[in-house]
């Protein structure tokens, strides 16, 4: 088959897409802050609650055993998927976010002490800066950054920010500011030299590429469903077993403990040690759905879509030269951030929006990285398996007219 | 009717003659370009309504007349014709009226159901502020 | 209409009431641990995905606008159900389990100190222990229990559990162990006059009986979306306007600041401060349907149906006198923990879930209640709104014939 | 064929004289109640196997016929008719063989499908634990 009629046998799988949006139809270029979903995972979220929705683990019925089943599959799906080496090292959370506040609780808090470093780059999502300022507040701790080249590259002696005081290394994988894919498997390499542990933040790398936690050897590693086409509410973060295992608590509750008593309480070990409470079970089976979906549709087709759509973007970014489009490194996905001395991205971002183009403007949750570039955001154009050369077509066409309207 | 809904009258009578969106922000934009220079040493961060994706700076005196008078600016250029358009109805009124203000003509437009969540939280907020003033300074 | 009309009716709406089980009809009971999903819910989900997904808040785009809208309403749905002052007070969780931990991080932990004294009762979910042991074990806190008599209720002198050193009291209000209601209006007014805040479980209060919590004066106030007809992974804290806005944050990272600089980072006001992360939306617009669907009942026919079910289970609990009943108390929902000395409750839940008769035995989360009375734990049969008579006739003939085979 | 494959053959085929549930969970029941009198001094702790909703106690010795001889207990009838059901199965055996057993029969009686899900992660903790002992003793 060739590749347009691929992309349109995958589209026909996303309900949402064939739509008009303010009468035209709807350009849905704003896959890093979410994915859409395909019918598979919809219909697995229906067939949960119609059919054997049930509270899981405590279970002694029928209902109960199928749901805990479903979970612990999605568990093994994921644990497949992210090539970790046991099961239990799959833990269940709420998202990218989630994840790293789970791990700046219950073992930055308490394993860092004054002096210490934490090492992040420019470029870190928020969600990757604030857990680590909130920890150097209660420890002492310092927090390092890596500075970025104008191409949104770490700066070439980025291995000068590891020294003996490197306690923690927790970086992006790829940046949802600028598409650019970091060196994560050198950064392992140095941090674990340097007797610093690393936790890397995989929220826009899930999509794009394997992750194989186990051949990269990073201590944790953190992504949210809802960018893996998966539903909202559920991530997933990745540890080391023994590392796991020797952490701290983080939330308390039913099913992550032993025995309960006022003389004192026992917990489990991972994963269930960090699941307290119910699960978002619906959520767990939604995202294992999803990865089913995803590795059906298999990496090979991912990277040729992914290749193509740059090469699409590359004749929209020669024609649309009025625009400064950021982050154009050698290794990157389909993601373009764009601005305009001449206007704000608010203003780009509203008029494609009235041509049915669906794009993120503003800080995208990065504002250091604006701050030092002297910029108050950008408008962003992300890309899935499911956007067509039409979708880029349609992108140029909007940004050519909004661009003649804001000039007038 | 008083001032500032006979002003709102016009604008939603002048909107009324753009069928389309690219029309309405065409108007919008030129607006835009038109509102009055802002007082560069107002530009700064207490003047700055929160609540806007873009910034928008707004000030306000009472003029020997008695009427408020507001000067506005924004960064974005779709902001500004926004801001105009507020100006050019609250613009020279007694505190006393813009406080009593009915602002539902922005739905009457027809241009908040094309505006973005964020626009309309953000018109919201200058809405208020416009308020505030008028009440502070009334 | 009839009662069973009505019943009949409500229960054409859950699809998943209608199936066999091990080739006998599905009898539910087991909605202490989580109840089913209406209709409507599941279609909520299912437009969500299909017709608005996108991320919220940051939202320059129409699907954007839609998916924030959709959220925010059912900020004021759930404001007005539980009737709250400010839907700023309604802050979104992953559930009750969550919603304690917050408290339990982003006030307690930096608010106790040695001395100060924690109030539990003993019947607490393990939810409402084990964040307090972890508080007590940071600050030198210590946790008191107010002891149960053997119906379930609190012991009379209750009130002398309280005195100076009481900082905090977090109940729950009706057990889901023994179904029992306890005396939450005179607890927040003892815990107030004593300077103490009182935060309330309300998980198994919330589909029972109207929560009013402005009314009820209360300081928190916790529940979990999923044990009110909504989906997983969601859940609600309610706090007092001031209150919340004068707490530590807990989860840090996007969405939830103000501005972010590498010098410094400011947060903004609840709710937003303690929602860090892309939030569970179809979780959110979920719950907000099962809350629309559920005021549509309205609280008349939740209690009459309520009042019906207990009147049914009077002459199980008559016929078969072999079962230990307990939490026979006045006031209580329809949930009936019992066991036999002569029998494990394991064995029961087995052969009734054989019958199709879903149950839950075991400790319920509540390992130091059966501690002090000495047992291993209960089955438990739990009610919800769609539970007919019907229902009832089969638990006890199963219930017999569960017997019939043990004692063989 | 093994003893212990012979022996599974045999309650393979005694579990197909029972169509229904009722009549699987009677002899289960039945096995339960026949059970040999557990040791009452090794009822501790130390010889709870984790992961069943019941308790199970297990201890082994290995007599002098070189053979593996176990004594087990539940709480719980249900679990003690399982425990017979294994017992009767590894009992006197040797430890190799007890290594080496392959343990699908429980699939094959139609019983698991009827288990729950904390039933066979107890029972795959009784049978992992009888081959530990197996392995230790052998
Ligand atoms: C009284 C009570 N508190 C807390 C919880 C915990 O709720 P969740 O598991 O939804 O966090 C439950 C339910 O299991 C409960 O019944
Ligand atoms: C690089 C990166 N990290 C973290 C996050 C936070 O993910 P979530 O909002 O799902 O917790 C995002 C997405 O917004 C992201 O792009």
């Amino acid at each position: 088959m060739s590749l347009d009629q691929d992309i349109a046998h995958i589209r026909k799988e996303f309900p949402i897409l064939h739509q008009k949006v303010r009468g035209a139809s709807l350009v849905y270029l704003d896959n890093a802050a979410t994915t859409q979903k395909p019918q598979a995972v919809i219909a697995s979220i229906s067939s949960y609650y119609e059919q054997y929705n049930a509270n899981v683990h405590r279970g002694a019925h029928y209902l109960a055993n199928l749901a805990t089943d479903a979970m612990e599959k999605s568990r093994d799906a994921i644990q497949h998927f992210i090539g970790a080496t046991h099961r239990e090292e799959i833990i269940f959370t709420q998202g990218t976010t989630d994840g790293i506040n789970l791990v700046a609780h219950a073992w930055a808090m308490t394993h860092l002490k004054i002096g210490d470093e934490i090492l992040v780059a420019l470029s870190e999502h928020h969600a990757n800066i604030v857990p680590w300022q909130q920890v150097c507040k209660k420890t002492g701790a310092i927090l390092k950054v890596i500075p970025l080249n104008p191409d949104g590259t770490w700066v070439a002696d980025w291995k000068t920010y590891i020294n003996a005081q490197t306690k923690l290394v927790s970086v992006g994988w790829v940046s949802n500011a600028t598409g650019v894919v970091h060196p994560i498997h050198e950064m392992v390499e140095q941090a674990h030299n340097a007797g610093a542990k690393i936790l890397v933040d995989a929220a826009q790398a899930v999509s794009h590429f394997p992750l194989q936690v186990a051949q990269l050897n990073c201590d944790w590693l953190v992504f949210s469903g809802h960018k893996l086409f998966g539903p909202t509410g559920i991530g997933v973060l990745f540890g080391k077993l023994d590392l796991l295992n020797a952490m701290e608590v983080y939330r308390t509750g039913g099913e992550m403990i032993k025995k309960v008593s006022f003389e004192g309480t026992t917990f489990q070990e991972a994963p269930l040690k960090f699941e307290a409470g119910t699960p978002h079970i619906q959520g767990i089976i939604g995202l294992g759905e999803a990865i089913r979906w995803f590795s059906n549709v298999g990496w090979e087709w991912i990277h040729k879509i992914e290749m193509q759509q740059i090469e699409w973007m590359k004749s929209v970014t020669a024609e649309v030269k009025a625009l400064h489009w950021i982050g154009e490194s050698e290794r990157k996905t389909a993601l373009y951030s764009f601005w305009s001395p001449q206007f704000h991205h608010a203003d780009l971002g509203e008029l494609l929006d009235q041509q049915g183009v669906a794009i993120r403007t503003g800080h995208h949750c990065t504002q250091p990285l604006w701050d030092a570039w002297n910029m108050s955001g950008t408008a962003r154009a992300s890309f899935a398996l499911y956007n067509n050369e039409e979708d880029t077509v349609q992108l140029q066409k909007s940004l050519i007219k909004s661009i003649q309207l804001l000039i007038g | 009717m008083s001032h500032i809904a006979a002003r709102q009258e016009e604008v939603i009578a002048e909107f009324q003659m753009f069928p389309t969106w690219m029309e309405k922000y065409e108007y919008i934009i030129e607006l835009g370009k038109e509102l009055e220079g802002f007082p560069e040493q107002e530009r700064k961060e207490e003047n700055i309504i929160s609540g806007c994706q873009s910034k928008v700076w707004l000030t306000a005196e009472k003029r020997e007349n008695g009427l408020i008078h507001f000067h506005a600016d924004s960064d974005a250029i779709i902001t500004k014709g926004m801001v105009s358009l507020m100006l050019r109805i609250f613009n020279d009124q007694p505190g006393s009226e813009i406080v009593a203000a009915d602002m539902n003509f922005l739905t009457t437009i027809g241009l908040l159901e094309n505006l973005s969540q964020t626009r309309s939280n953000g018109l919201a907020a200058m809405i208020k502020q416009i308020k505030t003033y008028g009440f502070l300074l009334q």
